[in-house]
């Protein structure tokens, strides 16, 4: 569905990546995971439109993919961007109505709306507060919401679990293998690196602006070197709970 | 080397006409725009027509002219550079007092005079009992302006209760007010409102409506056509009707395009009379050539021009510093009437006021005034 | 081009340096964006001359005093609008800046709106130009001090600021201060070059051509002020045979440089001694092969 | 010896409690655990402790006195510092930059100093650059001194905010989050060195996360939070036995893989 | 009594045009952030246009009214791709489009000086100048009408970027372009919309301005007056800018009135900074607390 090829993004003289192949197909989850700095939000970015990329190309659907925000969207791409972007001036309606600008069918948003609500029944309490005054954790909620509202085709999320509660936690999974039920293509980015390997259909890993290591998520956990770099040792906690 | 070199010694050839520089300076932008587009070409026109009768001396004139923005430091460099780099034999202008009276140093540093055109602050020629050497003017000044505007109210119009409403902001509208008020008080007239508004307002009611209160007979004016227009349609639209007064900067036919109603029969202190025979000949050719009517400060900088060639030709020299010695002697017949230059002063001496009334919309004629 | 008449050009450059410097560490290091400094330069005008003049001072010591009243006047002003945020602040300081303008228009002892003339000549390139250097050195050591990384902190994140334990106000009342009295100094230099002084000079346009000459040289570039002040000052002369459109080009060249260098000519970035060096050291480099490729 | 004190404090936004009558003490030289749900109210109690929101009822000691009223720069000197939950660098400096701003307060020349550049200036110059320099290190930032911080990834940003936050020789540190955005292996780096900047500096710290194995590993005591409340308070075991906690916050285990 | 009252409509006329220029500056400064210098120049551009579509081209007031509006709206677009746009998408702080607008509204000044001329300029009298008597009291017709143009142009657009999709774009975008390109919001279209508007109220109070006053170059001047409202009124807040416009006219004309004309302006900004000391936001600006 998504096919990234040879991919180069450069911030002035920061070679950002370097040549990242990405194949996403319908209806999967695909993780992508790697250090801090590794590339991924770079990545994420650069297929909706927010960076611009110089070498390489992206298909969507066997067709290039314009560099154009608004048009990205409009193909059916969303993206719940790190450090949330959350409209912080708007009303949490306001921010999720936002969500689907796109949309023409009514009774669809409304539908998807209650939906959120059900998801997320602190939304649902605080539609009229003023999204920037909510708790990180809440404008969290608020983005993966505001994702979710566009009712993409493929959405790509960056660490919506980041600043979330255990509980939470599990839930934004439960979510996101919701989403892939409804047939939906996904593709993620997580530091916990664990529960995004577990649930993916496929996995990268990213390092230093390239990808190292490509396989099911199953075979990435086994993995002796991704366990070394990215799991973590006697790491109860993020291996069960969060 | 920064000595400031005299003009070029006249060293005739006949064969190709030499050139000599005059400058101008004054506000082609900015909110003065009006006069001073109008006094640039006024000085072109006449010395383009100076040229075609042979020049001065035998000289063809070139005209300089730069913008000052209405700008005193403007003004400073712009006057050094016609002094310097030009090498102008002399300046007219500027349209405004504050840099009339900046430019002084600059001239006497390069020996350069200088003709005013309206700057009627009486700073510009002599600042502490002292003349300035370089310093000359076409118009008369304020303390005489302000006196016969209160004059002929109280003398001949005998009215005796007056408001004046004035800008604040503006050194010509603060001196004609200083002086009004010193002489209607002095001839036992009533000073019963005085209110201020700043360059720029364009809504007077407010100072009108306590006016009103007061019920003058005669409310003074001093200040541009613009701000006369509104405040006196406004006054009218407030249900005033005491007779308005004003100076010099009233008379514009824009003026009477936008409150000729509100200004029937209100008096104005002004140079000339526009009706005069006279000065049909300059109206009509300014108009021909520029498409557009003249503005007062076009009389006074043709009168300048004037003033300038008479000098130049008495002193039979285009060398600046022979010119400054011929203008503080030369008398000419100008369209404003007859200017004589004081060398105590450097002010044309004797120059009565016309008094102008508005009737039906027209500038008439009432009569020649002089103060005292 | 004649001497007498760049020179003319270069005093006032020179002084509109001084100013553009005083709100370069206002508006580029502090983050405050002022549209009454014109009031400040007034303030030290007019003192500055009743110093010279009716206290027969000599004139640096009536220049300092110039400074230090409109630096004092700031303090006022400061300690009841420096609480404001962003146009709140721009606008009270645009509301005292014609504030002081109005009194002076109409305190007769001063002339009023008619003006003062009469001012002694005092200023000329010699002490502008030493004036320009002891401000330039002063900001620099004053920027690269603990002083000046607080206010370019506050700049940049006040609530971080606060949490590092700076007074922000107090920071934001010494910039203020400083500004002001380079602004009454310039002002005192400005007077005593004219010779002439009227309010009309300290006009909001006077205010808005300094903040222009400021973000024009790069925010938070004292070099890209030099810069400008020199630019923008000589910009109007070079256009002045345009005539009355002169300012329609003037207009337009500074749309044009803003978008095409929309960081402002230096851009945060400095001409530093070791900057200078480099580029020195590259063009002695290269006129040296020249020199080589000669002899050959 | 307690060196921060929570008594009876309760913060209101117009009709909502974000912290309601909520009472603890954070022991000196310790790291005090703060958990608890999204909107919990966790955020704003840093917010109390460090003057930028004021409290609606009750009162905070610290080190004995009490800060209610203070301005947040005078807290600061006084020793309490913070890291912020959504980052807030010096974002168009550089991180040396960063630091060496922070350092401010381990110098007390004064303006005319600079002017002159006496010796004063110049030995306490000599020390900031000196204390920016080892706190970079000690983060593991030197690498990345010249890097403009908007540029810095992530998990650098937050280590970022720790070091300019140390650079008070603070006797408090709050962090906010610290973990947000590392991947567990970071994150264990991340309590090496919350412990080692503790014993180091002689601090006592209070940590916000949603990390249950930082929480766990470092803290000497734990306080959960839950709608502005106090839900239970304890060392880490009694914490995670303790069945509200579980309910409202931890979840239920899951088995092993 | 009268007196007073006269000084009350005095006081909501001058109001009332101060109000007609901060609505579209006020629109602009809310969604982009920055203070629209160049708005005294569209509105003065508006002026002259409808003047010329009525003298010279001899169109209905209507039509001609209708005309400024679309060309100011159009001269708007244009500042905004030349000055703006490639500042925007460099992310330049605010400042830099402050300098880009004054530099366009000094172009747009004296290109009108060089091209048209300094002269002023009237429009022919369209509605009575004989203002509507009340006993003692008189009421400009043309007023009235300023008066309520203003609230329905006010109304429109609070309507419009309250309750419609389009407005809750604006006001995402106003926060954040990059969060609103990333909702499949085309940005460049909304800030058009937003200049657009702004340019179109500015030609509305630039024709009422002219017929009321009169034409000149220097019109633009006095939008610093109702910047300066807008700014007492809460940035940002529309309905801010109309009261903190009304109420900047009546302090103004009470001031003259009853205390001081020579001073006024001294008096007027004395009070306005005593009312931002106790209130820092304006009237009716929004408190946006620093959540850290
Ligand atoms: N705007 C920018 N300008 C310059 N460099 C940047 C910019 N944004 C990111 N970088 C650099 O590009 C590299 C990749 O950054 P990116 O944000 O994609 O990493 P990441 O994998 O998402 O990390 P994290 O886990 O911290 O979110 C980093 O080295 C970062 O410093
Ligand atoms: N300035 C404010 N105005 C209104 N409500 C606020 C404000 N600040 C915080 N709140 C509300 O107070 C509650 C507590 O917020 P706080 O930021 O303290 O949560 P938190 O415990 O830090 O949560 P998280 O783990 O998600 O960061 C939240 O519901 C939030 O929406
Ligand atoms: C145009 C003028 C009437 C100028 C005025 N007389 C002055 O001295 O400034
Ligand atoms: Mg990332
Ligand atoms: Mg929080």
């Amino acid at each position: 569905m998504l096919k990234v090829e040879n991919l180069h993004v450069y911030y002035g003289g920061i070679h950002a990546l370097r040549g990242v192949d990405v194949d996403i197909e319908q209806g999967q989850i695909v993780s992508i995971i790697g250090a801090n700095g590794a590339g991924k939000s770079t990545l994420l970015n650069a297929i909706t439109g927010m960076i611009q990329f110089k070498e390489g190309q992206i298909l969507f659907k066997g067709q290039s993919l314009s560099q154009i925000p608004h048009k990205i969207v409009a193909a059916g791409i969303s993206q719940v961007p790190e450090g949330r972007l959350i409209f912080a001036n708007l009303t949490v309606k306001d921010n999720l109505m936002m969500g689907a600008y796109l949309r023409k069918d009514k009774s669809g948003v409304q539908k998807d709306l209650k939906k959120v609500y059900e998801l997320f029944p602190r939304m649902a309490e605080r539609i009229d507060q003023i999204a920037g005054t909510l708790s990180g954790g809440e404008q969290q909620m608020l983005a993966i919401g505001r994702g979710l509202m566009s009712s993409p085709e493929l959405i790509l999320l960056d660490e919506p679990s980041l600043g979330l509660a255990p509980l939470l936690v599990k839930t934004i999974f439960e979510i996101i293998k919701d989403i892939k039920n409804m047939n939906k293509t996904i593709l993620l980015v997580e530091q916990n690196a664990y529960k995004a390997l577990s649930i993916a259909d496929k996995a990268y890993v990213l390092e230093q602006g390239r990808i190292v290591k490509a396989g099911t998520g199953n075979e990435l956990i086994k993995d002796p070197s991704i366990r070394e770099a990215y799991l973590g040792k006697n790491q109860k906690y993020s291996e069960s709970n969060s | 080397g920064c000595t400031p070199k005299p003009a070029q010694e006249n060293t005739s050839e006949p064969s190709a006409p030499e050139v000599v520089k005059v400058g101008w300076i004054g506000s082609l932008t900015g909110d003065q725009a009006v006069w001073g587009q109008c006094e640039l070409n006024t000085v072109k026109m006449m010395f383009e027509e100076i040229n075609a009768k042979g020049g001065l001396l035998g000289k063809q004139v070139e005209v300089i002219g730069y913008d000052t923005r209405g700008d005193a430091a403007e003004a400073v460099n712009a006057v050094k550079r016609l002094t310097s780099q030009d090498k102008v034999i002399a300046i007219i202008g500027p349209n405004a007092s504050g840099q009339a009276i900046a430019i002084s140093s600059v001239l006497e540093e390069m020996k350069v005079p200088d003709i005013a055109t309206v700057a009627t602050n009486p700073k510009v020629t002599v600042v502490d009992g002292k003349v300035k050497p370089f310093n000359f003017r076409v118009c008369f000044i304020d303390p005489y302006q302000g006196a016969v505007a209160a004059g002929y109210a109280v003398d001949v119009l005998n009215l005796k209760k007056a408001a004046i409403l004035y800008d604040v902001a503006d050194d010509y509208s603060q001196g004609l007010t200083e002086f009004f008020e010193k002489t209607f008080v002095e001839k036992g007239g009533e000073i019963v409102a005085k209110e201020a508004f700043k360059s720029g307002d364009v809504d007077f009611r407010p100072q009108l409506s306590k006016i009103k209160e007061v019920n003058p007979e005669i409310i003074f004016m001093p200040y541009f056509f613009k701000e006369v227009a509104l405040s006196a349609n406004q006054a009218r639209e407030l249900g005033m009707n005491a007779v308005l007064m004003g100076g010099d900067g009233w008379p514009s036919d824009v003026l009477v395009e936008m409150a000729k109603d509100a200004i029937e029969g209100s008096y104005i202190v002004n140079h000339l009379d526009f009706n005069d025979p006279e000065v049909q000949d300059f109206k009509d050719a300014y108009r021909a050539k520029y498409n557009i009517a003249v503005e007062l400060n076009g009389y006074m900088a043709y009168d300048a021009v004037k003033l300038l060639e008479a000098a130049v030709n008495e002193a039979n020299s285009v060398d600046s510093i022979a010119i400054k010695d011929a203008l503080e002697t030369t008398s000419v017949k100008g369209i404003t009437g007859q200017i004589s230059i004081s060398k105590d002063t450097h002010n044309p001496e004797g120059k009565d006021a016309a008094i102008i009334k508005m009737v039906n919309g027209e500038y008439v004629f009432q009569q020649k005034f002089s103060a005292k | 081009m004649n001497w007498f008449y760049i020179k003319g050009i270069l005093i006032l450059s020179g002084i509109n340096l001084l100013a553009v410097l005083g709100l370069s560490l206002l508006t580029g290091f502090t983050g405050l964006f002022s549209f009454g400094h014109a009031g400040f330069m007034a303030i030290g005008a007019y003192i500055t001359a009743v110093m010279t003049i009716h206290f027969h001072m000599p004139f640096l010591m009536a220049l300092g005093i110039g400074g230090i009243a409109a630096a004092l006047a700031s303090f006022f002003i400061g300690k009841l609008t420096l609480n404001l945020k962003g146009d709140y602040f721009c606008i009270a300081t645009l509301g005292l800046g014609e504030a002081i303008r109005l009194i002076l228009d109409n305190v007769q002892y001063f002339g009023g709106a008619r003006g003062w003339p009469g001012i002694p000549l005092h200023t000329n390139l010699l002490n502008v130009l030493i004036i320009d250097m002891l401000g330039i050195i002063f900001l620099v050591f004053l920027i690269r001090s603990r002083h000046g990384r607080n206010m370019i902190a506050i700049r940049e994140e006040e609530l971080a600021s606060q949490i590092i334990g700076i007074d922000v106000f107090r920071y934001k009342m010494k910039s203020l201060m400083i500004s002001a009295l380079y602004a009454g100094v310039a002002g005192g230099l400005y007077g005593h070059y004219l010779g002439f002084l009227q309010p009309k000079m300290f006009q909001i346009v006077k205010s808005t051509e300094l903040t222009i000459i400021v973000i024009f040289g790069g925010l938070g570039s004292i070099s890209g002020s030099a810069l400008g002040a020199i630019i923008l000052t000589a910009l109007p002369e070079a256009l002045r045979s345009f005539d009355k459109w002169r300012l329609v080009v003037y207009g337009a060249a500074v749309i044009f440089i803003m978008i095409s260098r929309p960081q402002g000519l230096m851009g945060g970035y400095e001409l530093t001694p070791s900057n200078i060096k480099h580029l020195l050291f590259r063009f002695v480099k290269k006129s040296k092969i020249h020199q080589d490729m000669g002899g050959r | 010896m307690n060196i921060l004190e929570f008594k009876n404090v309760t913060k209101n936004f117009g009709g909502l409690t974000a912290v309601g009558n909520v009472s603890f003490e954070v022991e000196k030289d310790s790291i005090f655990g703060l958990i608890g749900p999204n909107g919990a109210g966790k955020t704003t109690i840093f917010n109390l402790i460090t003057g930028i929101y004021k409290i609606s009822q009750g009162e905070i000691y610290f080190q004995n006195h009490s800060i209610h009223g203070l301005q947040p720069y005078k807290i600061a000197q006084g020793g309490i510092t913070r890291t912020f939950q959504n980052i807030r660098l010096f974002k168009k400096l550089t991180t040396y930059e960063n630091i060496l701003t922070a350092c401010h307060d381990n110098a007390n020349y004064g303006i005319l100093d600079t002017m002159l550049r006496n010796a004063k200036y110049k030995e306490q110059e000599a020390k900031l650059h000196i204390k920016a320099q080892e706190l970079m290190e000690i983060l593991g930032l030197s690498s990345q001194k010249d890097i403009i911080a908007s540029n810095l990834p992530y998990g650098m940003q937050r280590r970022l905010e720790i070091a300019r936050a140390l650079a008070l020789n603070p006797s408090l540190l709050l962090l906010d989050e610290p973990a947000a955005g590392m991947n567990p292996d970071e994150t264990i780096k991340l309590m090496e060195l919350i412990k080692e900047i503790r014993t180091r500096f002689g601090l006592s710290i209070v940590v916000i996360e949603h990390h249950m194995d930082l929480i766990m590993g470092i803290c000497d005591r734990i306080m959960v939070l839950n709608f502005g409340r106090k839900l239970a308070d304890g060392i880490a075991q009694e914490i995670q036995e303790n069945p509200k906690v579980r309910e409202a916050y931890l979840g239920e285990e899951e088995e092993h893989c | 009594m009268s007196a007073f009252m006269q000084q009350i409509i005095n006081g909501l006329s001058i109001g009332s045009v101060y109000a007609l220029m901060a609505v579209g500056y006020s629109l602009v400064y809310s969604i982009m952030n920055f203070s629209n210098f160049a708005h005294g120049g569209v509105i003065m551009m508006g002026a002259y246009m409808g003047f010329f579509l009525i003298t010279a081209f001899k169109l209905p007031f209507l039509i001609a009214f209708g005309f400024a509006g679309l060309g100011t709206g159009v001269l708007a677009l244009i500042i905004e791709r030349v000055a703006y746009s490639p500042l925007r998408k460099r992310n330049a702080p605010f400042l830099y489009f402050i300098i880009s607008a004054m530099g366009a509204s000094i172009f747009l000044e004296n290109i009108v000086i060089a091209t048209i001329g300094p002269t002023f300029k009237t429009y022919p009298k369209i509605f009575s100048p004989q203002p509507i008597t009340l006993g003692n009291l008189s009421l400009g017709r043309l007023d009235l009408i300023m008066c309520i143009i203003s609230t329905i142009s006010l109304a429109a657009l609070i309507y419009i970027i309250e309750r419609t999709k389009v407005g809750t774009a604006i006001r995402a975008t106003a926060y954040s372009v990059r969060a609103s390109a990333l909702m499949g919001v085309n940005t460049d279209q909304i800030i058009m919309i937003v200049f657009g508007l702004g340019g179109l109220l500015g030609g509305i109070a630039g024709v009422l301005f002219g017929m009321k006053y009169t034409v000149y170059p220097q019109i633009g001047f006095i939008t610093m007056k109702s910047f300066i409202a807008a700014v007492f009124g809460g940035l940002g807040s529309l309905p801010g800018a109309v009261i903190g416009s009304i109420l900047l006219g009546i302090i103004e004309t009470l001031t003259s009135g009853y205390i001081s004309s020579q001073y006024r302006d001294l008096i007027a900004f004395a009070l306005l900074i005593f009312i931002l000391v106790v209130r820092p936001i304006g009237l009716m600006g929004k408190t946006t607390e620093d959540k850290a």
